[in-house]
């Protein structure tokens, strides 16, 4: 199941509660910011390593924010790897 | 212009989940959500609704959005029923969250565990939020 | 893959319809058919044929517009979202021979049951809100 | 005292409009001066004249233009916010001799300048969004 | 100084988190949910006992949230009542 | 109708402070806002622009919202002193959330303590947000 997550407050967390073996979060927009590593709000760093973790890379360029600064397990994906998520994953929660 | 659109005879039957994890009240975007949920039996899909998270509040007694010109949603759900909408869960570690029991509801509605909710969720084919 | 897209934000004030377009190119890139571009709650803003941003800035409305002319994506405004709002108003679309003044081109007024369809038709429904 | 409000919020799609009119209600029964409403970002579709809702519910845009004939409160809207999102078109006002045509009766059309010269004026200025 | 709060999550945390004495916090629309005992994501446990809390009468009776589940220190405001707070308080912050 | 308004000759010098507490990317709201602040330095109001919360990453080099044909306001930001803004503070705390340091910032603004922000935010005459 892939969740798509827009912004990092309770919505992330709300959706981060909710995760379980295998499956695949993807923070698109505003929800980039969790990616930081220093952000006490990322809830990130609690999921269980069997849960995917994506970025939508045009969203952290479009806010200056590069991988660097962020958690280590997250992959970005750019546009097109947003549809093969979607592709590959069935059913598809929007979180917004 | 063509308001209803040419639809197939024959569709199939999908199961859709329908996700209130926000209060109905306040704004019309949950009275124009519950719109799409009778839609969808309407079109004889299988319709589970799920309240979860904030959402749960959206089962209360007692709700007067009179009091703010607002329109009163529970009528909506009490109908549910007799559009054939009879899988209504609640997500039971947000009722303890808000610390309600199940005879606080408004509805008919199974509490159901945050695990099992998600097994149900993976067999679904789409999932509607709002 | 056949994709529905759901669209449940105005544009500008929020990212959605950003989003959903850059998706949206990808996707038919990929050689995915987008059954329907469903503009819901205040998305039905997306259709606003006045809409005049800055020179400077991209026009959302018209990208729509033209995602509908060169690619063929179906564009559904829901008539009671609309209405609700005032992009819509049947007394002067009486006058004027129809809604075509009010929403830009490419645009097509419709209600609910679209939503459905594109949805039971679609392997995937994705929405994108506020 | 002199109250200076701003609106950043579309009607129906939040509660901030009708949050903002109990207030205004409120402060003038109070004997309070409400010096000015400036309607910005998505705000401005507070304004939109041809805005339908459901006959059983509160008609926002009929409940700001009363407050204008009634009371006499001031009702701006942003001129560039209104631009970019289609309430306006200056060719369309042209043709039909201003922008009366666009927005609801009791509303006016201005720029910032009367968002700032309504909060140096004030003893309060609120700002109710999203 | 006056905090007036509409959402329960990250924007009632932030305002919180900026508290100081004698600040007076009034929950409107969904923040009102923020005023129930059990709601984990309550911070008005967390609040100086200098601090005045303030909730919307009508949105908590909208909800259907009554006093009894919430918080002994919150005190509730008609609109009149949140008028008397925009005139006794300056300035005013508005937190959505 | 009238897009100025009739201003007084005289106006008061308030306080203002703008508080960018979300990023300015992504959609329109911080853009607009920051026409406020212009106009508030165009009416020679004394201006405090404060940075907190996820809003510090306003202030982070290298954004590159082109990308996603989205305006960068980076250059607007580097106009402040132009306008004769130059109380740009930014909340040492939030920087800290971050992990940012002052030589990180894009533009000239002084890192200050919550508490004393708070200090000065009591003496200000109105709060801006968006």
């Amino acid at each position: 199941m892939l969740y798509i997550v827009n912004k990092k407050g309770e919505v992330l967390k709300d959706c981060v509660e909710r995760l379980t073996s295998h499956d695949v979060i993807l923070l698109i927009e505003d929800a980039v910011l969790a990616a930081v590593k220093t952000s006490p709000s990322s809830v990130i760093s609690t999921l269980a390593s069997d849960i995917s973790v994506y970025a939508l890379r045009s969203d952290m360029k479009a806010r200056g924010l590069d991988a660097q600064r962020c958690y280590e397990r997250i992959q970005y994906v750019d546009y097109a790897g947003f549809v093969e998520l979607v592709e590959n994953n069935k059913p598809v929660r929007s979180c917004f | 212009m063509n308001l209803i659109g040419t639809l197939p005879l024959v569709l199939d039957v999908k199961t859709l989940f329908f996700i209130i994890n926000k209060g109905l009240q306040g704004n019309v975007c949950g009275q124009e959500f519950l719109d799409i949920i009778l839609m969808a039996a309407a079109f004889d899909q299988k319709v589970v609704v799920l309240f979860e998270g904030d959402g749960v509040n959206a089962l209360l007694k007692n709700q007067q959005p009179e009091c703010l010109n607002l329109k009163n949603m529970m009528p909506v759900l009490d109908t549910l029923p007799v559009y054939d909408i009879n899988d209504v869960i609640v997500e039971k570690e947000s009722m303890e969250v808000y610390g309600l029991t199940e005879n606080e509801l408004a509805i008919k509605a199974a509490v159901v565990s945050r695990s099992d909710i998600k097994k149900r969720l993976r067999s679904a084919d789409h999932l509607f939020g709002f | 893959m056949k994709i529905s897209i759901q669209i449940n934000a105005s544009p500008y004030q929020h990212q959605a319809a950003d989003t959903a377009w850059h998706f949206i190119q990808a996707a038919l890139e990929a050689g995915h058919e987008v059954y329907r571009v469903f503009f819901y709650h205040d998305g039905i803003f997306n259709a606003c044929r006045d809409s005049r941003p800055p020179g400077d800035e991209r026009d959302i409305v018209k990208r729509w517009s033209a995602l509908q002319s060169e690619k063929g994506v179906d564009l559904v405004v829901c008539v009671s979202s609309a209405q609700r709002r005032g992009l819509l108003e049947k007394s002067v679309a009486k006058k004027v021979g129809g809604y075509i003044h009010a929403v830009a081109d490419g645009f097509r007024i419709a209600g609910l049951g679209l939503l459905m369809e594109s949805v039971i038709e679609s392997d995937r429904h994705l929405t994108f809100g506020a």
